[in-house]
């Protein structure tokens, strides 16, 4: 162990700067999920599919609501979107005070009266 | 007139990480009685996982932050022969593989974790520091740290591309050297042995009588392990020591490391190319039964369908269920100082024994 | 973003509730070289009495709930909680399971919510230290009281 | 004048110690490949503990730590002022008496399995170093701090050594972290204490750490006043290295391998040192 | 010849106890007999008081032995009848071991009768030391009388039982006082007496047994203290204390006397390898054994050794295996101590252990030594009393005497608790006399710094077996927990707070009680070296501050409570569980191996005084 407590004792720590620096977070990682709402056609599928029921699909008002803390990334909205509407970025989902929630809204075409 | 000590270890304490109580009795430091209360882990998964198939693997995957790879994998299996589906040859080296990084996780942290019940803080710092390059490995290959969720029902869901695997290779041949060292700290350092020599013994007979698994059962003598099989085509012998004690079974982990590095830079090289996964359709109907071997042992999985989206039954039979079980034929007589190594020496998993 | 609250030297208390052993190794991963959260104060004490910080982990499960409620009444004033995952945050990996509770907000307060499934370690981070620019209001809250 | 400075020093001692801790964290935490905390960490720790309210499970426990604290206070301060190193060397192990008192006085296991080992521990360190005082009030015929002869490393050099596993029990490293070892007994004889009463115990831990390292510190005088700082500096330097890199090479052990190892090796040092000096001054048996 | 009212004093020291022993053996009402104590008691006190300022202002009293011849006649006659009772009882008994230590001790006193006790010397000396004894034994003594007459309320022969008391405080005076070693003999005798009566009051099978046992070894040691007192007659041809020669022009044989007289004071104080007695006492009731252990019995083999202080000064190897034998008393019954449960056995331990601390530092032999000794017995009486009367209360209140049962006794009884922490603190905590004399005995151990081995070991143990007493006494759980109170008596409260008291006024008065008793008479053979200065002890080689101490104490304390208000109340922490949790306790050592180690080192003292004693003789011989 002595040659091991020397030597660390000589090079630099192992620890990183975080949250000083940016974190290293591998180009791999399965971070949040993003709607395109531009491209989505509100078939609700990814709702149904959630397994956490983090993802609410509101088609008369054209809100797309996701609980973050609900929702475990596991991509599989993603799999079955029909319309790619959905990506996954590395960069992960930050804490809060409270329990956040996501929303997007869909441009409703105005349906007259 | 001796009276002696109550004292309830956990649910709440240091070298636990989950919620486990021992009720000690004690008589000054020795134990003269412990009892082993379950049930603070009890989520009641088997009951919720009897839902929808396709997210039972989301669910399944989290009876355990250790060992998910290989729930998830365990089911998937039981699926797949409900569909009687055949997973592509390099679907199964990728589980392969993603299996003994996750062995390789799990033993780094039962090591560190039994480094850090005996108060030997720098290694279990080192051991963790190894471990860490072995979490950013993974978490680039399967986009989690922890849960991999990349298995399906017929495959895997993410590929191991070539750059990833050689970066794999040099991760692993970095690891390989230091852990060395770590390992002879582990094999030789004077106050570990006197820590863990003789120290929680599970004769053999014992380990039959209480039917320990994995590494609790290879500590005393018994060659278990599941991986004979499932590895066929990697050679694979398992590692076996007699004295059952705290000592043993560290040996065990520390063994089985390099065998497990060992095996992953063998299942890289015979990687096969092809797809990833076969499509299943419909819905599953009748019974299946896997095993498979998890760091601590072999975890049964038993799943009934009745041709609807959900499952009737699943029954997990985990290892740590045995091994915790067996922890009151080890503690009895030994000293409270002793009580937090022997206990993590059995590594003991409550997550998955209560569910 | 931490520098301001360099002078505190939280002290924290994890207790899984439940969990899958996720969360709680990366609260591990936390002490350990890698991200060495001694580099803001803080130690893993395991004991509620010295402890400032509270991470709790997984879904509260019903046996879990009273003694997450003893522990955290034994944790002397000003105290923080820090639900660690999504579990403990919503319980929502396990929907459906008939012994869980819910989210750690079903029993004792709770002050942030960190995300995800397992948090990674440099969310916890992110987490402990929004946790502590609560601490300050809490302290003066204390002092009004007393 | 003298004096003034001396009580100056003395109040002084926590910020002192606090920083030598600091190091010693930073040290242990570099021997480790992390980054470590900050110089000042031990002492944001002791302010913020003494800022805390806490609780308390009952009013003697409370009682006795403050006991502890004055006697451990006070026996710095003798040691501070030159005065008699027996005294204080007494007046500190009162001190710990007191402390363990204090864990005792509440019903809870863990306290009580970390004052048992507490006493233990004394039971080790305590005939240590009063053999270790007794010796050099013997070699230089004075417990006065400020009579003793320098250097007297020159006259009792096992004696020194087998000081250092004292220090190491002392600091609460291991492999002798025993009676608080947080990954079994949660601390044990402070587990009950919190807030401002934890701050308080470990001032006083403080201050006997002070009266330890004072004493360990006295074999190094030497006549010129700037030699004797630089000199004590280095060693306890030193020390404090050696310390960290034993905590950091072993596992924890348990009490009574401790109080096997104290007693016979430490005691033996330093017993061997005497007869050898208490035969060259022309002893009889 | 001193002045009447000095001789109505010493006389009324004896008598007076005499007379109220007497006075209740006669009456049967316990509501008499307290009258009778009580008064008593404040005779003695005040008596004491009286004398103490005579022998202060005027210096030691002596008187003559041709002036007192009478007296000795009838002393001499009452020894008979006395050896003759030990003859009777030791039929009754049957037990031949104390019926050949009778005859023994009678042929030995007729012989010594028959050769004649020449007149010319001083029967009676009352110096500082005699004063200081005598202090002890009519303050605290008549203190725990007191305290007796609530405690045998329920007990029977309450007339018995007082006379036995009051006739063991008027021996321990007659002894003290005595010049003559044949009136010092009686007096020793007559202890022994009451000693085997007291303890076995109770008349059950163990306390029978317990009590010839204690007869038995007492018994030996009043053979031993014969035999030497007729070798005296033998070598030096006086039976006067101040008239043997001094120990450094001693030399061979002469030395043997010395030695007997010292293993009769090993067998009073229960040293090694005579502690068995001691501990079977333990079966007296409570005031016996607070009599016993603090006020008399024990204290007069030590004052035997402090009274020869000046013949065994410079002997070598004679006073060195004196202080050998208290060292190893010291260590082994402090180990012994840590292993008990029961409170009056570490106790007893602890006396034995304290008293061979007085010992060793008489083998020590230098100026510093003696005067911690002195220091020592002065201060382990006071807090020795103190702790066997709480002792006594638990045992009344909660029907044991385990250190287990006194858990929380802190809310139960909070005065007994109180007075618990005091005796412990004056034991082992600064700044109380035990603890000055831990730190004077620690200066004058590096004058042989081979013993500091032994002392530093005993006294670590010693910080252990207090420790966990105190721990046991203050544990309870939440401060809100509802525990019954229990009320305490008020003559308890009395005995208890009067012997804080003292014990507080001893301590502060340290300086006074050095100069005025202790000095003066470490002054027969060495220079003081310890003096008060400025309010700090001041001795050749360190200061011990203590009115320093105690005054930082004071505000350092103070200051920080002020601060503070109390934190809220909270329950113990038991890893988040709520259920049942249990304190235990530790002894660290088996019993098997406890009696391993009594035995081992009985063994060895055995033979250590054997080797003494055949050492003396062989070398006699050969020269
Ligand atoms: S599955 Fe795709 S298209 Fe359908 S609602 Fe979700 S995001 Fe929109
Ligand atoms: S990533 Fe998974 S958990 Fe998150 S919203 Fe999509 S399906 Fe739900
Ligand atoms: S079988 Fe499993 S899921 Fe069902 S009740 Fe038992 S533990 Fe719960
Ligand atoms: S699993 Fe067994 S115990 Fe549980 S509900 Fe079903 S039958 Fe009852
Ligand atoms: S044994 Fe169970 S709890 Fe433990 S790591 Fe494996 S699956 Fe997880
Ligand atoms: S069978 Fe399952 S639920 Fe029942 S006691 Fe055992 S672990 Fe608990
Ligand atoms: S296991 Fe469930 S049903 Fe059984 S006692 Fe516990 S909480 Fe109740
Ligand atoms: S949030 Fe995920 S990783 Fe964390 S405890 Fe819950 S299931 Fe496990």
């Amino acid at each position: 162990m002595l040659s091991t407590v020397f030597r660390n004792l000589v090079s630099k720590p192992d620890t990183v700067k975080y949250p000083y620096a940016a974190a290293d977070i591998p180009s791999g990682n399965r971070g949040r999920v993003e709607w395109n709402m531009d491209a989505c056609i509100l078939c609700g599928l990814c709702e149904k599919r959630c397994p956490t029921l983090a993802v609410k699909v509101d088609k008369r008002s054209g809100e797309i609501t996701v609980q973050v803390p609900r929702c475990i990334a596991c991509g599989v909205c993603i799999d079955v979107c029909s319309k790619d509407a959905i990506t996954m970025t590395p960069e992960y989902s930050k804490p809060c005070y409270g329990k956040e929630v996501r929303s997007y809204q869909k441009e409703m075409k105005t349906v007259s009266e | 007139m001796t009276k002696t000590t109550l004292i309830p270890v956990g649910p709440q304490h240091p070298v636990f990480l989950e919620p486990l109580n021992i009720s000690l009795k004690l008589k000054e430091e020795t134990v003269v009685g412990a009892e082993i209360n379950y049930g603070f882990n009890h989520r009641g998964l088997e009951k919720a996982m009897a839902a929808d198939f396709r997210r039972t693997i989301y669910m399944c995957e989290r009876i355990c932050g250790i060992c998910s790879f290989y729930h998830s994998t365990a089911y998937c299996q039981s699926m797949e022969s409900l569909f009687k589906v055949e997973v592509p040859e390099r679907a199964r080296f990728i589980r392969l593989v993603m299996m003994e990084c996750q062995r390789l996780t799990s033993h780094t942290l039962a090591l560190g974790h039994t480094a850090e019940a005996m108060g030997y803080e720098s290694l279990f710092m080192q051991l963790f520091r190894e471990r860490e390059a072995l979490m950013r490995l993974v978490n680039d290959i399967s986009g989690n740290r922890v849960h991999y969720s990349i298995n399906t029902i017929g495959g895997v869901r993410r590929d191991i591309p070539m750059e990833k695997q050689k970066e794999m290779l040099s991760v692993l041949d970095g690891l390989e050297t230091r852990f060395a060292k770590l390992a002879k700290v582990f094999k030789d350092d004077r106050t570990i042995k006197e820590r863990t020599i003789g120290k929680g013994v599970l004769t053999k007979e014992m380990a039959k009588k209480y039917c320990v698994v994995g590494p609790v059962a290879r500590a005393s003598g018994i060659p278990e392990d599941i991986r004979t099989s499932y590895c066929r085509d990697l050679d694979f012998q398992p590692i076996v020591r007699d004295e059952g004690d705290s000592y043993a079974r560290s040996m065990v982990r520390v063994d089985e490391t390099f065998q497990s590095i060992q095996l992953i830079r063998k299942a890289l090289t015979m990687l096969p190319e092809g797809p990833l996964e076969v499509p299943v359709k419909g819905n599953p109907s009748g019974e299946a039964f896997i095993r498979l071997e998890a760091p601590r042992g072999e975890v049964i999985y038993y799943v009934k369908a009745k041709g609807t989206v959900d499952l009737e039954r699943i029954k997990v039979k985990t290892p740590a269920f045995v091994n915790v079980a067996a922890l009151s034929a080890m503690v009895p007589g030994c000293e409270m100082p002793d009580i937090p190594v022997i206990t993590v020496s059995v590594d003991p998993c409550i997550c998955c024994t209560e569910r | 973003m931490a520098t301001r609250n360099d002078e505190l030297s939280p002290w924290i208390l994890h207790f899984d509730t439940g969990s899958c052993n996720g969360c709680d190794i990366e609260i591990w991963s936390l002490l350990t070289p890698r991200y060495d959260i001694e580099r803001f104060g803080m130690i893993n004490k395991g004991n509620p009495k010295h402890a400032d910080i509270l991470l709790v982990t997984g879904p509260v499960t019903k046996k879990c709930a009273t003694r997450l409620k003893t522990l955290y009444d034994m944790m002397p004033d000003p105290k923080l909680v820090v639900a660690c995952g999504d579990c403990a945050s919503t319980g929502a990996p396990f929907v459906g399971c008939y012994n869980v509770c819910g989210g750690v907000d079903s029993v004792i307060p709770v002050d942030v919510y960190v995300p995800g499934c397992a948090c990674r370690p440099e969310v916890l981070i992110d987490g402990v230290v929004m946790a502590l620019q609560k601490w300050n209001e809490k302290r003066t809250m204390e002092e009004v009281k007393a | 004048m003298e004096l003034i400075i001396s009580i100056f020093l003395w109040a002084l001692i926590p910020l002192i110690v606090g920083v030598m801790l600091g190091l010693d964290r930073i040290v242990t935490a570099r021997m480790q490949g992390r980054k470590g905390p900050s110089v000042l960490q031990s002492i944001r720790d002791l302010l913020k503990l003494l800022g805390k309210k806490g609780s308390m499970v009952n009013r003697s426990q409370v009682a006795f730590v403050y006991l502890a604290l004055a006697l451990q206070a006070i026996a710095a301060f003798i040691l501070i002022i030159g005065s008699d190193i027996l005294t204080a060397f007494l007046l500190s192990g009162a001190g710990s008496f007191m402390m363990v008192v204090a864990a005792l006085s509440v019903r809870s296991p863990y306290s009580h399995l970390g004052a048992h080992r507490e006493l233990v521990q004394i039971m080790a360190t305590e005939p240590v170093v009063m053999l270790v005082v007794l010796s050099m009030g013997y070699a230089s015929g004075s417990f006065i701090s400020s009579n003793l002869e320098g250097a007297l490393v020159l006259t009792l050099p096992l004696a020194v050594i087998a000081m250092v596993p004292t220090l190491l029990i002392r600091l609460e490293k291991s492999p002798f972290d025993i009676a608080t070892a947080h990954s079994e007994i949660v601390s044990g004889p402070y587990v009950e204490l919190s807030g401002r009463t934890l701050g308080i115990s470990k001032l006083a831990h403080w201050y006997e750490l002070v009266v330890m390292f004072g004493i360990f510190l006295l074999f190094f005088s030497m006549s010129d006043p700037i030699l004797d700082v630089v000199v004590k500096v280095i060693v306890l330097v030193t020390v404090v290295f050696a310390i960290a890199l034993i905590d950091n090479s072993t596992a924890r052990l348990t009490r009574w391998r401790m109080l096997r190892f104290s007693l016979t090796y430490c005691l033996g040092a330093v017993m061997l040192n005497l007869v050898i000096l208490y035969l060259i001054n022309g002893g009889v048996f | 010849m001193a002045d009447t009212l000095t001789t109505l004093l010493v006389v009324l020291l004896v008598v007076a106890p005499l007379i109220g022993g007497l006075g209740s053996l006669a009456i049967f009402k316990l509501s008499a007999i307290r009258k009778i104590v009580i008064s008593t008691a404040v005779v003695l006190i005040t008596s004491v008081l009286g004398l103490s300022y005579l022998v202060l202002s005027n210096g030691a009293i002596d008187y003559n032995a041709s002036d007192l011849s009478s007296i000795s006649i009838i002393i001499t006659l009452l020894d008979l009848v006395l050896i003759f009772a030990f003859i009777c009882l030791a039929y009754k008994q049957k037990s031949i071991l104390a019926a050949l230590f009778a005859f023994l001790q009678l042929s030995a006193l007729v012989f010594i009768e028959i050769g004649g006790v020449g007149e010319h010397g001083m029967v009676i000396h009352i110096d500082q030391l005699s004063l200081m004894m005598a202090f002890i034994t009519s303050v605290i003594g008549s203190i725990i009388c007191v305290y007796g007459l609530r405690y045998m309320e329920h007990y029977e022969k309450h007339g018995r039982f007082f006379a036995a008391m009051l006739l063991f405080l008027a021996a321990m005076n007659g002894a003290v006082f005595s010049n003559s070693l044949l009136w010092l003999f009686f007096f020793w005798e007559l202890t022994t007496l009451c000693s085997y009566l007291l303890i076995g009051h109770t008349e059950t099978e163990q306390a029978k047994r317990s009590a010839i046992t204690a007869a038995e070894y007492t018994l030996g040691g009043g053979v031993a203290l014969i035999f030497g007192i007729g070798l005296s007659m033998f070598y030096f041809d006086t039976v006067f204390i101040d008239q043997i020669p001094l120990g450094s022009s001693l030399a061979g044989l002469e030395l043997l006397p010395l030695a007997l007289m010292a293993v009769a004071a090993f067998t009073k104080s229960a040293q090694l390898p005579f502690q068995k007695w001691l501990l079977g006492a333990m079966v007296a009731p409570t005031p016996v054994s607070a009599l016993l252990h603090s006020a008399t019995m024990v204290n007069l083999g030590v004052y035997l050794l402090l009274r020869l202080i000046p013949n065994l000064h410079g002997t070598g190897f004679l006073i060195t295996t004196i202080g050998m034998v208290g060292l190893i008393s010291f260590l082994v019954t402090a180990v012994l101590a840590m292993t008990q449960s029961n409170a009056k056995r570490v106790l007893a331990y602890s006396t034995i252990s304290n008293l061979g601390l007085i010992i060793a530092c008489i083998g020590l032999d230098t100026s510093l030594a003696l005067t911690a000794a002195m220091l020592l017995l002065l201060f382990h009486a006071i807090s020795k009393a103190l702790l066997f009367m709480s002792v006594g209360v638990v045992k009344e209140e909660t029907g044991s005497e385990d250190i287990d049962a006194m858990e929380g006794l802190r809310a139960k009884l909070p005065l007994i608790a109180a007075a618990i922490l005091i005796g412990i603190s004056m034991m082992v905590l600064p700044p109380f006399g035990m603890f000055a004399s831990k730190w004077l005995l620690s200066e004058a151990v590096t004058s042989l710094p081979i013993l500091a081995l032994f002392l530093v070991l005993g006294f670590g143990a010693t910080l252990v077996y207090y420790a966990k007493w105190l721990g046991q006494v203050f544990t309870r759980g939440k401060e809100t927990e509802v525990i019954e109170k229990h009320h305490t008596d008020r003559v308890y409260a009395f005995a208890l707070i009067a012997t804080a008291v003292i014990g507080f006024m001893a301590t502060a008065g340290i300086g006074p009680i050095l100069d005025g008793l202790i000095n003066p008479y470490v002054s027969n053979v060495f220079d003081p070296t310890l003096s008060v200065r400025s309010l700090d002890l001041v001795s050749s080689l360190g200061v011990f501050p203590i009115m320093m101490v105690i005054m930082l104490a004071i505000i350092i304390v103070a200051l920080v409570v002020r601060s503070t208000k109390l934190p809220p109340v909270m329950d113990v922490y038991a890893c988040g569980e709520s259920s049942e949790v249990r304190t235990g306790t530790f002894y660290y050592w088996s019993e098997e191996r406890v009696a391993h180690l009594s035995q081992a080192s009985n063994i060895g003292m055995y033979a250590l005084l054997f080797g003494l004693l055949s050492v003396i003789v062989v070398l006699g011989v050969v020269a």
